[in-house]
């Protein structure tokens, strides 16, 4: 009930502010927001509190927290049904989609000033689907809102966007939706070689577990090539080197509140789908191929930073530093270890709220000073102290500093991959070289600091530079306490994580 | 017990400060600078009680806060570890931190300076840091305190962020300790992973250890065997010895960075960037210390591992004499500080690798007293001379300022090594115990002992000319510019820490005079007594953190042994003597060029020499090019990879498909005959297709 | 409940032949009505109330009880579930259409008879759902076409209506032209031309003849020469793909759709299509049964005909739409392509027949819902060509500024057409989907996962230039017709109701085709 | 009795012949002739099957493509009509503002 409730107000707060005055949109998209917030961080609450201890949604059905099922459609023998419910993967993620999109409203306030009310109605209707993704147990239900992030943020992009956004937009959009329907493709064929009648997630686990005799094509088999063709679909949201070209543009053209929920919330959902279908339907599957999978992980992680070291735009450099990030959370998928998956996870959660942070610290910049190009500008400390002191501790955070929320995700994720049992002997030196990322990322994070943030003051542009307004530093200040709080604590969602993953890790070979 | 519970508010007062300073800084009176007296104030009295308390023969070991429980297997831990080491260490940072915040009133506050909560947060949370790194009983809290000291160091550094030159310090600072962390966290990750724990010591409870420590792990995987549990070995296919060394040569790593060990030394001169007070805490007497600190801290691990041993003196050894020759010709104090700390680090390198755990700690002790008294010095100079800190342009300021004069002549002999001030006994004992083990040591390890040991001797030359060089330009001879001839006085704030320290600095030494000890038979040894512990039971045997045990390990599995060529005691004072006397040495060239009345320069004497150590032997110049040179190129070219290729791809199969469609359309020709031709021509291969199938014809 | 006549099956057809009657005594008595909002008034009600008798039917069970359905003139016209399934299908479009029209026609003079042949031509598809023989069929399928032929030409004075006209007119007359040939063939070889008699002459291999009513073998019984049979049936597949535009009889298509005056291009790429459709399933499913067929040998395996016409159709109609410059023609070629789509209805069946019901019903759930998409972007289309928008891209610019409500309605056709879960659309896909891989027809499947992914792209071209390009020019919308949204808002909130409730459609649809 | 197979053969030699004509003959009116040839031919085939088979369904089927025929003719030429009046030609090769 409590899910639907979530999606049902947040729906109807998106009608709402369709239809209200393009004054009074924001203001309004912030209210009806944080009742979906509130709402999860009270059922977070309830989780942490009273659901301690228990499985995972997908293989034990039984533990699912604020689970409900209503039959829906039937497809020739295949059952389909509104099924939701929470377990603690997705808890964190949710309250993360809840939370950020508060903020990400907050801070669309200055800079978004034209059609507020679609603006913020495409925001709220990107928040219910965020919601279902990460809510739903059935895969129809999972899918519809799957694709349904697709659409608001694609006219988010395309519409409020910078001077490319029309091609960013349409790159975006196809590019993820093709590699959505690979990823179709291949969960069905797999799906019609097994007797599924139910297109229920925990059904689907248990199917694909315990599958038997599938056939094989060209020698392989086709829980491998489903495997891959999934893979393939998911890696392309997290997105994965060298399925990531899409990301910069998106992120560059995308205004920041926008830049926001894809840098914190869309890429979440590829890896949270891969952890889900590849990693704990075909748990086997991802075993065999933990090796070449983490090959791609860590040359995602040297890539992106590699990339990022190239840029001149604070929001390009962000995103292939995102790149990056995603990179080890994919090391601390294959490990297979209770530090490396629910780091991997925990890291989701982390990088959310880092990276969006770090968005929105561009954001404020970008609207002070209308350019985000290092070179453009140089000592804003010196006019914006506060604006610049959350910076600085955002980017510290994104480079790994200690007792903030990305140490904690990218040192479980090392130390869970650092002697993974799959990765055998390779495990040790691709950790360590995935680890060299959180060198490069320090260099272009310092280099980009230095050249725009210190020094004696300049700008290119003709803009008078002020501090920001207090609604623009709040939702920075906000996400700098949680990134500190989970760095602090990590076991805030750390715990709940591992109790959900520890089933994962038990199913498989060799585990 | 009462002092161990009190003994987390030794971390927390400082933190407190930095959060009232930062704050709340601005409304208060000099600027949060009092939050972070009373504060560091506070700590010192606390780490003096919990010192007493330590000399009481009790130690603490203790897990305070779980950071993460999740992992049943392996549980990650915020823990204290109070220790005659720890609880050394802790003092020092109390002291100097304590001191340096009162000199930053001088520094800081008289001068007029902008932007002082910011300031006191950083030194309070500096502090706070450090003090968290001290104290952790476990190594991954250990890397993140490390870490979070760095994270201060830059921010300190580059607090003057309006000018150029400070947030580019800044900013290289960070990045090269960083490149030394990554191997650190690679140590940490493969330590935990290796032996599930990174406990410095076991922790007992009545009398039980409940959970072993990673170093004595690692002794039973090496002197008992005991290798079962220890499933990394086997993925990494080696035996326990040679991954223990892998693992401790990562962990050295970060310790190289951090204590600016050739060759991660180049940040530390251009830290000189930051307020000199945050010099003489940071990048002198502290930060520096924390990687020694380390290596001290897990002795009992390195002491498993001759290579390792080996790399430590080397290193040290090495960058003892590197630094010293770079030290003779610069011209701005700071940086001569600069250079002779990254030396007296060496020493301490020196010292560990060659099993000179005493000597280490003892030089580490001294080094702290009397660079930050130079460094405090030196800042009382540049306040005298407005910010001017090149040496040429000063002289005289003896008589104009007394205080800081005497001070920084009692720092400047213990620096030198020069009887009876403290560095002589520490860096004489560090000499000392090289030599006697590169005698004693079989094999390369001894070689590799005696080739440190002369680096180091050789550097003792190096130390004392350009000490005393930099004393006779600064304070001897005549004013050589305006300002140094009525220069700005200073006031008690500045005067109180350098009478302090400067006394110290003259004493400090006594606290472990081994030579004396030895050839009276006094035990005035106080030092070795301290870290040593009862020989029998008592903390030793609890945490296996003692000297005694350290000294086994030493002997029994790295093969460290000691060997008196000249007989015990004339060893000890031949070696006493030649450092002493190479000491006197470079003293005695320095006044002979320095001392008159109008010095000039002679470093074009040196030739082709003098532009290599004014270019610090092209350290920097190698490192930026392969940063700007090598990766950034690098980065282009993947950039222009990223966006040719992998994006070319991506774009390349919409515009064939575009391309496909363009092509498609046009069989759409828009004349209605050739559609019924293409629609008959259809049915025709169809019914030919199907008609040779079907077998119709 | 009152038992209705069995007559009454055939009211939904009835219902639309009687308003097209009315509608022309209404031009006889006043020929120069210019009284839209009468026609329109009597149109609606005809179709509507087609469409209400449908839905009646469907929901009553006619045709559940026994597999025959309710059987009429002498087995010549079945009203079974597949039957009022697609009669309900031409009813909602027909509607739809005829409501939109009321402002479209509003300025045009014969008014009366373009409702008419609109209403006629609907009764003739309606009749076709039921049509149980070849020779109903080929009549009804001749009263489809015949008026439609004349309303694409209705803009007398439009080139490219005129154009448009021809064209269509003279594939068509080529396609009835090849579709009769093979019925004569067919007959030729079997003796009959009732569906049930050509499949009893397949399966038994002898000649049959119907004697009062009911089949039986032909004295002497004279074996059925299956090369005849084959040619014949490949004959009705050229006239079948004729008319639900499918390759190579598809180009007539995309130059009708331009060409013709909009709601008509809505009316026929949906219930036209539709009505192919039903054709081409109830003659392959109960006619020419597959397995007895191959069972037979030497005969025609017309499943792999299907293959290769519906991947043809998919790749040349998608490929071919994502380079148009016009929104209409673009949405033409869509159009064919899903043509393609639906054509996997015949084509994943296998060698044994199997999955032929559940690969039909997806093909009718997604004409279905296909009908309220498509029908509602066409309408769009005519929206904007009432409000004087010019007909490429670029002149949809900003559009969504303007007329927010209609262009959200646009958006919603589109990604529904696309197969985004905004729409039923997305189910219906989904559902074809789900039988190619059924029966393991990897290749239909890659097909239909490659064009959808390439429509996404032209499609959201139309997204793109309605919401996110500025205005080029300064255009002016004076008024909000109201027919022409009622039908457009109508048809979005269909779509997007028919993805919670496409249960319901998959249902009927699946019940429906078991029955054949 | 002259064989059915004949009867075959004529039909297909007349759809043939109509084929012919719509392919290379360029006005509409002749284009639309060749069209009748070709539902003749059909008609052909039924007539004469029906015989064979001794049933009517195909001669009373004929009747019907027979009428229908009438009936297309009778759109088609109105079509022609307003193509000749919009493109001053009834080729129907001239009639191509929409392609591609």
């Amino acid at each position: 009930m409590w899910v639907a409730a979530l999606l049902l107000v947040t729906l109807l707060g998106t009608g709402l502010v369709f239809l209200s005055p393009d004054r009074y949109a924001g203001k309004l998209a912030a209210a009806v927001s944080a009742v979906p917030a509130l709402g999860s961080i009270y059922m977070y609450w309830v989780y942490l509190t009273q659901y301690g201890g228990t499985g995972n949604a997908l293989l034990s059905p039984a533990d699912i927290a604020f689970g409900q099922q209503i039959p829906w459609i039937t497809l020739g023998e295949l059952e389909v049904s509104y099924y939701v419910g929470l377990d603690g993967i997705s808890m964190p993620l949710l309250v993360l989609t809840t939370v950020l999109t508060t903020l990400a409203i907050v801070s669309a306030w200055t800079p978004i000033d034209e059609r507020q009310s679609q603006f913020y109605g495409l925001m709220l209707f990107m928040e219910v689907s965020l919601i279902g993704v990460f809510s739903a147990l059935d895969f129809f239900l999972w899918f519809v809102f799957w694709e349904g992030v697709l659409i608001p943020m694609y006219l988010l992009i395309g519409v409020w966007g910078g001077p490319r956004r029309k091609y960013a937009a349409i790159k975006f959009f196809v590019y993820t939706n093709v590699a959505s329907l690979i990823m179709f493709a291949g969960l069905f064929a797999l799906v019609f070689s097994t007797d599924l009648t139910s297109l229920s997630l925990p059904a689907m686990a248990e199917a694909f577990r315990t599958a038997s005799g599938l056939p094989t094509i060209a020698g392989v088999n086709l829980m491998t090539i489903s495997f891959i063709l999934m893979f393939f679909g998911f890696a392309v949201k997290v997105p994965v080197f060298p399925l990531h070209t899409w990301l910069p543009d998106a992120h560059v053209e995308a205004p920041t509140p926008v830049s926001v929920m894809l840098a914190g919330v869309l890429l979440k959902m590829g890896t949270y789908a891969l952890l889900r279908f590849n990693f704990t339907m075909l748990a086997d599957t991802a075993r065999q191929l933990a090796v070449p999978l983490a090959i791609i992980g860590v040359v995602s992680v040297i890539y992106g930073a590699m990339l990022a070291l190239a840029q001149r735009d604070l929001k390009r450099i962000v995103a292939y530093s995102s790149i990056s990030s995603m990179g080890y959370v994919i090391l601390g998928l294959v490990a297979f270890t209770p530090y490396g998956m629910g780091g991997a996870t925990f890291q989701m959660i982390a990088h959310g709220l880092i990276s969006g942070l770090m968005f929105m610290c561009v954001g404020v910049i970008y609207n002070t000073t209308h350019t985000r190009m290092v070179g453009d500008m140089s000592g804003l400390a010196d006019r914006m102290p506060w604006t610049v002191g959350i910076f600085v501790a955002a980017a510290f955070g994104y480079m790994g500093l200690p007792l903030m929320a990305g140490f904690a995700g990218e040192y479980f994720i090392f130390q869970g991959s650092f002697n993974a049992p799959t990765l055998g002997g390779a495990a040790p030196v691709l950790t360590s070289l995935a680890m060299f990322g959180i060198v490069i990322v320090a260099g272009y994070l310092l280099w980009a600091m230095q050249r725009t943030l210190f020094g004696g003051f300049n700008l290119e542009t003709d803009y008078e530079v002020s501090p920001a307004a207090f609604h623009d530093v709040a939702p920075l200040a906000v996400l700098l306490l949680l990134v500190i709080a989970l760095g602090v604590a990590p076991d805030l969602s750390f715990a709940m994580i591992q109790d959900s993953i520890s089933p994962v890790l038990e199913i498989g070979g060799g585990a | 017990m009462a002092a161990f519970t009190y003994a987390p508010a030794i971390v927390l007062l400082p933190f407190v400060s930095f959060l009232v300073a930062l704050f709340a800084g601005d409304r208060m009176p000099k600027g949060g600078a009092l939050a972070g007296i009373t504060a560091t104030g506070g700590s010192l009295l606390l780490s003096i009680w919990v010192a007493l308390t330590v000399a009481g023969g009790e130690v603490h070991n203790e897990i305070l806060y779980t950071w993460t429980a999740s992992v049943e297997t392996l549980q990650l831990n915020f823990g204290l570890l109070l220790d005659p080491l720890s609880a050394l260490m802790l003092l020092i940072v109390c002291l100097i931190s304590f001191l340096v915040h009162i000199f930053s009133l001088g520094y800081m506050n008289d001068e007029g300076e902008t932007g002082l909560p910011r300031y006191y947060g950083g030194l309070g949370l500096f502090t706070a840091s450090m003090l968290g790194f001290v104290v952790a009983n476990n190594l991954l809290m250990a890397f993140m305190f490390f870490e979070l000291v760095g994270l201060c160091s830059y921010l300190l550094i580059g607090f003057w962020f309006r000018q150029d030159g400070p947030p580019s310090a800044a900013k290289k600072a960070f990045l090269v300790t960083r490149f030394g962390d990554y191997f650190f966290l690679i140590g940490v990750v493969g330590i935990f992973a290796t032996f599930g724990t990174g406990l410095f010591a076991p922790l007992t409870q009545g009398g039980e250890v409940v959970a072993e420590s990673f170093p004595m792990l690692a002794e039973h995987a090496i002197v008992d065997g005991e290798v079962e549990g220890i499933a990394m070995l086997e993925t990494v296919g080696m035996g326990p010895q040679a991954w223990f060394t892998v693992l401790g040569l990562l962990v050295l790593g970060g310790v190289v960075g951090k204590s600016a060990q050739f060759p991660l030394h180049t940040w530390l001169p251009d830290a000189m960037e930051g307020p000199t007070p945050v010099s003489a805490l940071i990048h002198a007497a502290t930060m520096v210390a924390a990687g020694v600190y380390l290596v001290a801290r897990m002795y009992g691990f390195y002491a498993l591992s001759p290579t390792a041993l080996a790399v430590i003196a080397l290193i040290g050894g090495f960058t003892a004499l590197f630094a010293a020759t770079m030290g003779l010709v610069k011209q701005e104090i700071k940086q001569v500080l600069a250079y002779s700390t990254i030396s007296q680090y060496g020493y301490m390198m020196l010292a560990l690798g060659s099993g000179g755990y005493i000597a280490a700690v003892f030089h580490l002790t001294t080094h702290a007293v009397f660079k930050a008294l130079l460094f405090l010095g030196a800042g009382s100079v540049i306040i005298a001379m407005h910010h001017n800190e090149n040496m040429w342009d000063m002289g005289g300021l003896k008589d104009r300022m007394p205080v800081t004069y005497w001070t920084f002549l009692a720092g400047s002999l213990a620096l030198a090594g020069i009887v009876p001030f403290a560095g002589f006994w520490s860096k004489d004992e560090v000499l000392y115990e090289a030599l006697i083990h590169g005698f004693g040591t079989e094999g390369g390890l001894g070689t590799v002992y005696l080739a440190a040991y002369a680096m180091g001797l050789l550097a003792v030359f190096f130390t004392g000319f350009y000490t005393f060089r930099m004393v006779y330009l600064t304070f001897h001879g005549d004013a050589r510019s305006d300002t140094a001839r009525d220069p700005e006085p200073v006031r008690w704030n500045v005067k109180g820490p350098l009478t302090v320290l400067g006394i110290l600095a003259t004493t400090i030494g006594f606290i472990n005079m081994k030579p004396v000890a030895d050839l009276t038979g006094a035990h005035i040894d106080f030092l070795h007594v301290w870290l040593n512990g009862p020989e029998e039971g008592g903390w030793p045997a609890t945490l296996n953190t003692g000297l005694h045990h350290y000294e086994t390990l030493l002997e029994d599995v790295a093969h460290v042994a000691k060997g008196y060529p000249l007989g015990e005691t004339t060893t000890l004072l031949a070696s006493a003597g030649v450092s002493l006397g190479l000491a006197l040495a470079g003293v005695l060239v320095a006044r002979s060029l320095y001392a008159g009345a109008d010095p000039v320069e002679h470093t074009d004497k040196l030739g082709g020499l003098k532009t290599l150590l004014m270019h610090n032997y092209y350290q920097d110049e190698y490192q930026v090019w392969l940063a700007t040179g090598v990766t950034y190129p690098l980065a282009r070219v993947m950039n222009k990879f990223d966006q040719g290729v992998v994006d070319g791809v991506v774009n390349g199969i919409s515009s064939v498909s575009l391309f496909g469609g363009s092509r498609i359309r046009r069989i759409q020709s828009g004349v209605v005959s050739n559609y019924a031709t293409l629609l008959t021509l259809g049915l025709v291969l169809l019914l030919a297709a199907f008609g040779i199938m079907g077998g119709w014809f | 409940m009152v038992a209705l006549p069995d007559w009454m099956a055939l009211a939904p057809a009835l219902s639309l032949a009687l308003a097209s009657l009315v509608l022309l005594l209404a031009d006889s008595v006043d020929p120069d009505t210019t009284n839209t909002g009468l026609l329109t008034g009597i149109s609606v009600l005809g179709s509507l109330l087609s469409f209400g008798f449908a839905g009646w039917f469907i929901t009553a069970g006619t045709g559940m009880a026994d597999s025959t359905g309710v059987a009429l003139f002498n087995n010549q016209i079945v009203v079974d579930q597949m039957a009022l399934f697609f009669m309900a299908i031409v009813g909602s479009v027909t509607t739809l259409v005829v409501l939109a029209s009321y402002d479209y026609v509003a300025e045009h003079s014969y008014q009366a008879e373009f409702f008419a042949l609109v209403l006629l031509s609907a009764t003739g598809m309606s009749l076709l759902s039921a049509a149980n023989s070849l020779a109903t069929a080929f009549v009804a399928l001749e009263l489809v076409s015949l008026p439609s032929y004349a309303l694409v030409a209705f803009l007398k004075e439009n080139k490219g209506s005129v154009e448009a006209g021809l064209k269509y007119f003279l594939i068509g007359a080529v396609s009835s032209a090849v579709l009769a040939y093979g019925i004569s063939l067919v007959y030729a070889a079997t003796g009959v031309l009732r569906f049930d008699g050509v499949a009893t002459a397949i399966s038994s291999g002898t000649v049959q003849t119907i004697v009062d009513g009911s089949v039986q073998a032909q004295a002497g019984d004279p074996a059925v020469p299956m090369a005849i049979l084959g040619v014949g049936i490949l004959m009705i597949i050229g006239g079948v793909a004729f008319k639900t535009a499918s390759v190579p009889f598809h180009f007539w298509a995309p130059e009708a759709y331009e060409g013709a005056p909009a709601p008509i291009s809505a009316f026929l790429s949906s219930a036209s299509k539709a009505a192919g459709f039903v054709l081409a399933f109830r003659a392959f499913a109960v006619a020419f049964p597959i397995g007895d067929l191959l069972a037979a040998g030497g005969a025609i395996n017309w499943v792999m005909a299907f293959q290769i016409l519906a991947i043809a159709t998919m790749f040349i109609g998608n490929f071919a739409a994502a380079t148009q410059e016009t929104v209409k023609r673009m949405l033409a070629y869509s159009s064919v392509g899903h043509a393609g789509y639906v054509l996997i209805g015949l084509a994943a069946v296998s060698g044994s027949g199997e999955g032929l019901s559940l690969s039909m019903s997806a093909g009718m759930s997604h004409l279905l819902v296909y009908g309220f998409m498509n029908t509602g972007a066409f309408l769009f289309i005519a929206l904007a060509e009432y409000w004087g928008v010019g007909r490429r891209f670029e002149d949809y610019n900003g559009l969504g500024k303007e007329a927010p409500v209609a262009c959200a309605a646009m958006t919603v056709f589109l990604f529904s057409l696309a197969g985004l879960p905004i729409g039923g659309g997305f189910f219906s896909k989904f559902y074809l989907f789900q039988a190619t891989l059924n029966v393991s027809a990897w290749s239909l499947a890659a097909a239909l996962i490659i064009n959808s992914a390439l429509s996404l792209f032209y499609y959201s071209r139309v997204v793109k230039a309605m919401w996110i390009e500025e205005p080029t020019g300064s255009r002016t919308i004076e008024s909000y017709p109201m027919g022409l949204y009622t039908a457009v808002v109508g048809a979005a909130i269909v779509t997007v109701l028919l993805l919670p409730g496409f249960n319901r459609v998959s249902e009927i649809a699946f019940q429906a085709a078991q029955l054949l | 009795m002259i064989p059915a197979e004949t009867y075959l053969l004529l039909s297909a030699a007349i759809f043939c012949i109509g084929l012919f004509g719509i392919l290379t003959r360029r006005n509409a009116l002749i284009f639309l002739m060749s069209v009748e040839l070709m539902l003749n031919a059909a008609n052909i085939n039924l007539v004469a099957f029906s015989l064979q088979h001794g049933n009517l369904t195909g001669q009373v089927f004929s009747l019907f493509t027979m009428a229908l025929a009438a009936a297309e003719v009778a759109i088609g030429i109105g079509i022609i009509l307003v193509l000749y009046r919009n493109f001053t030609d009834v080729d129907v090769t001239k009639a191509t503002t929409m392609r591609w």
